[in-house]
């Protein structure tokens, strides 16, 4: 294949990555989108193997690889339980960052193959941007193995706050500029192989003063990186596929950091330095007695079947809970009394982007009876009933009215406009941020103190009734 | 051979600017002074400046992209961002497909199978969870 | 200058031009964004004149021709009145495309200059580029002639249909084909003037046919075309600056014609076919006697004056009668009588793409009282008064209510739903797309008939009583 | 010089498929091979294909930028538009400055008088036209 039509190809599979975002700005072109993603990747792979033209041997290993990584893939792919999105996106994640170890690896021993010169005698820039890839992507893969882990609950979200971390975290840091240099300056392997254990022992350190809650925002920065990675493998290898895809996944990263810490109302650089949201957090108890009005399953039904609109907040309680098809069952059941269902989705409930809309959707919730934010805090005023389950951070009435709270600025779903609310969740601890929330004291609420799926299966038994 | 280049081009520009300095004395030998000008404008440009341009216009790209996704489909815009950042595999085909040393084809080779990993479960997920958005049927 | 340099200076005044018209996407960074522009076209220059190297006669007739060019156009800019717009646009625009055809002239003569070859010998691919952009360049230029004097008024803006016109088109388009392979084929200086010739007299062909009213979209559809010839213009030279502009314009070209021919829902073949919308139709008159009421200024101070929500709805006509200044009086005098103004404003109101923003913004309404079409329609139901100044098409009910009308499916502002409508206009006459308006004889309508201005007028007066 | 960078691009891409011939009977002439490799995916590419991904990039960026602007501000788009469209100066700029033949000076000049006009005169209206876009005064 000629080099010109190679990098022709290249280029049709960088915009058919582009296509695959883009399709993503509606739900109905999105699975069209999708498709555009999969012939890019299939372009990319086929235009590499028509360039390299491999040895019958070469050739047996890529096929064999391929399909055992394609079925590994594709059986995780249909196995995983959508509440576990979080923890796969971080275990892919931490795939990518070995690969990409593992290219340089290979660099390094064959530096032939990708026409960077030859052992021992490899192109300067090349190494740097060599060392520069594997040191992210080591970074990348024990730091998604961390949010994996923590994501899954395999290991405790609690911020672990070792002593001396930035000092420490300093020093390695520049131990790896120094060997980059050695590797530069004398090509031995020995420097290299360094920087990849201090790489991961780096990731290590990096993440594990940073609490479980704040993964996702970690895992989207360390997609960002890699990106660029990417992006400076593209301009070693001077591969557009590459240079395109870097940039546009570095973006994704970026916007989707800045999208989650803006919603947080917190800074990138405060969620970074770590120390905050461990696991769910104990009951507010600062002394002062309230009062509570708490509900059974049975005043929840009744209330909400003689409502004319109700609008459902989900949060990441029902994820936890898995209460999403219970939910659309009472939702059904509430409509075949003539009830208006809405459900509003805050742009950080859940633990990831776009968290609740996944389930909502694997629940058949269509998706037009899903609104943002934006969209659907004004109705708050009209509706009978707000049914807030799982959620508490983005209803807290502080980050409205309370200046000196943390959250204060954080745009929330204003639940307390609802004649009624209605709190499912099992305890009054606080969620996320830690923040005791007042508006389970006030007037119009009602706390349906349980699991929220228990709950919401009871709830839709006493609307049988 | 990508330093192969940069020194033709080096060359190639060195000689137009003595054509350019030959010019400025003597108007006739405008043609000189000609291959100059394309030489700048076209003829012998490092490719790593194509590259660039190529990186930044796609940030763009990526930027305005991302953005537009609809905030409901941002966990398949995760998933499907780490599906298409393992073309990396580019990478790994290249090292295992021209055999050379035996540890570097070892490498390539689990490079590959964990990029496939990606590739298939990556874009596998998201369609699963793209099949499940559902309009209201009225 | 060193070729990398310069063309790294090129991909950056590129990106200036970016973020130009990224600017744009807010009033308050919009200045900035014209900043960047200029920056970007300075750096463009610099870096040619860096690269060309002129000899110091070649400087002078730069610095004189830029002094030259500068003056006029800084002179005109400062002169022009804000309702003369859609002509400014096409007469600049018949400049950049007389320009183009210059450049490609220069390049036959002296194509050393530009490194396509020498006279006689010039590269076979950079001729028939330089054939499109000369095309291009010519019929743009006689075309926006055409489009500027049928805008300014100097020609009647009735479509001029010339007999057998699709043939003569044809012809010419072939006889065009001919020539360029007879240029590439012999150098020959004719064949090229025969090109210009004939793209000239093309240009006159294409625009004649169609109506004054639907210059606007011509207009940005030559703006389009000359952005692709720019870009060709790029490809040759090897000019980034000039490829990543020639897409830019291209694109805003085209996404401005898709966005008047959406919001008058008609083809974008049907407006170059030709034919349609010539000057002000006259009075709907098909036999059916319907009663009308009309208004004096002062039924309509009064109404106004006692109104709690007025909203303005301004049209061509307000254009036309340069009435915007007194719009924004008699707006200023209803605030301080304590009535709440907004302004209306339909995508297509007027002849140009955000036509009615740039009058009133001249007339100094502030830019957050102005809303368009999707903000501001459903609160005509809570407005006392629509008053609508010069505008007819965009208020036509037919569009929304009857099926055989030929704007039916536009979207409308619905000054129907307030209480009471005030119509300002000369004349029960129509508008640009030749239709009868309904609304004049509706029972909640007040005709106002006269010139805007005048009536504006006299209803401050009256208020001020 | 266009096309002798083409044809040494064709010239060092034929040697490098040699390589690859000599390669696949011998494997250990596996630096051949790479040097093909990279050939392919950096080393010999026309500027062309360059060119033609940052147009189309450029094509996505324009596409995205026009439409996120506000429709207010759809007039000074086109003064603006019109204004950047004189880049075409460029190709003035290198008629009148290298001299040459006198016609091709004088179309130059011309080209470039009229540029100048819409340089100046398209920014300097456009910043007119933004400079009276204002918010109400609280
Ligand atoms: N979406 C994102 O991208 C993202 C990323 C990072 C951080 N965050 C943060 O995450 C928070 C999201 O807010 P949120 O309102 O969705 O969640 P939240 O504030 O964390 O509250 C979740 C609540 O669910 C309850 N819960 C847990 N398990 C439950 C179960 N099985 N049944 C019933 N209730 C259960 C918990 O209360 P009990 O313990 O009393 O049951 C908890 O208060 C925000 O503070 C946001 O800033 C979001
Ligand atoms: N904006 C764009 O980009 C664009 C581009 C191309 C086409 N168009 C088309 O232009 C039309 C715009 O609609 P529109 O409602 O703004 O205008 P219109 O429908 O053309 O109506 C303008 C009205 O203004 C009146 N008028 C003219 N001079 C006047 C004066 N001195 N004083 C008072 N009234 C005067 C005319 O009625 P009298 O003669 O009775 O006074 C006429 O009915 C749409 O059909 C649209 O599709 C728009």
């Amino acid at each position: 294949m000629s080099a010109n039509l190679a990098a022709f190809l290249y280029l049709v599979s960088g915009i058919l990555f582009i296509l695959a975002l883009r399709g993503l700005s509606h739900p109905t072109t999105s699975r069209q989108g999708n498709i555009f993603g999969m012939v890019g990747m299939g372009i990319a792979i086929v235009t590499t193997l028509a360039v390299a033209r491999p040895s019958a041997g070469g050739l047996g290993l890529i096929v064999l690889g391929l399909a055992l990584g394609g079925a590994v893939g594709a059986t995780i792919a249909r196995r995983i339980q959508m509440t576990k999105m979080p923890q796969l996106v971080a275990a892919f994640h931490s795939l990518v960052g070995l690969a990409a170890v593992m290219v340089a690896a290979a660099a390094l021993y064959a530096p032939e193959n990708f026409g960077i010169g030859t052992v021992g005698a490899i192109h300067a820039q090349a190494l740097v941007e060599m060392s520069l890839g594997v040191a992210i992507g080591a970074i990348t893969f024990t730091g998604s193995v961390i949010a994996f882990l923590k994501l899954d609950g395999r290991m405790s979200g609690k911020p672990i706050l070792l002593p001396m971390r930035h000092a420490v975290n300093a020093g390695l840091g520049i131990a790896l500029v120094v060997l980059v240099v050695m590797l530069v300056a004398t090509q031995s392997h020995a420097a290299f192989w360094l920087i990849v254990a201090l790489s991961l022992v780096l990731g290590v350190l990096i993440i594990v003063p940073i609490g479980g809650a704040d993964m996702p925002v970690v895992v989207s920065m360390l997609n960002s990186y890699s990106g660029w990675a990417a992006a400076g493998i593209g301009f070693t290898l001077g591969n557009l596929a590459l240079i395109v895809t870097g940039a546009l996944v570095g973006s994704s990263g970026a916007i989707l950091s800045y999208i989650m810490c803006k919603g947080m109302n917190r800074s990138f650089l405060s969620v970074i330095l770590g120390g905050f949201g461990g696991e769910s957090a104990v009951a507010g108890d600062d002394g002062v007695e309230r009062t509570v009005k708490q509900g059974s399953a049975e005043d929840a039904a009744y209330l909400m079947a003689n409502a004319q609109k109700v609008i459902i907040v989900p949060g990441y309680g029902m994820a936890v809970a898995q209460a999403q098809h219970a939910l659309r069952e009472m939702a059904d059941k509430l409509k075949g009394k003539g009830v208006e269902v809405k459900y509003a989705i805050h742009p950080v409930a859940g633990r990831m982007p776009g968290h609740m809309n996944v389930l909502l959707a694997e629940a058949q919730v269509p998706y037009d009876e899903v609104f943002e934010l934006e969209d659907i805090n004004s109705e708050f005023s009209q509706a009978d009933v707000a049914y807030v389950i799982g959620a508490n951070d983005v209803t807290n009435p502080a980050a409205r009215d309370d200046k000196s709270s943390p959250i204060y600025g954080m745009p929330i779903l204003e639940v307390d406009k609802a004649r009624t609310c209605l709190f499912v969740k099992r305890s009054l601890g606080s969620g996320y941020a830690g923040i005791d929330n007042t508006l389970f004291y006030k007037d119009g609420t009602m706390m349906l103190l349980g699991d929220a799926k228990k709950m919401t299966e009871d709830i839709v038994k006493a609307l049988d009734e | 051979m990508e330093t192969g280049t940069v020194e033709q081009a080096l060359e190639r520009l060195e000689r137009a600017m003595a054509g350019l300095r030959a010019a400025l004395e003597d108007t006739q030998m405008a043609e000189a002074a000609g291959a100059l000008a394309h030489g700048a404008t076209g003829g012998a440009i490092d490719p790593f400046v194509f590259r660039l341009a190529i990186f930044v216009l796609a940030i763009f790209v990526g930027y305005y992209v991302v953005w537009s996704v609809t905030p409901a489909l941002h966990t398949p815009l995760m998933s499907v961002t780490n599906a298409i950042s393992s073309v990396i595999v580019v990478g790994a085909l290249l090292a295992v497909g021209i055999s050379a040393s035996g540890l570097a084809t070892g490498f390539g080779f689990v490079a590959l199978v964990l990029a496939a990993v990606n590739i298939f479960g990556g874009f596998l997920v998201t369609s699963r969870m793209l099949a499940m958005y559902k309009k209201k049927d009225k």
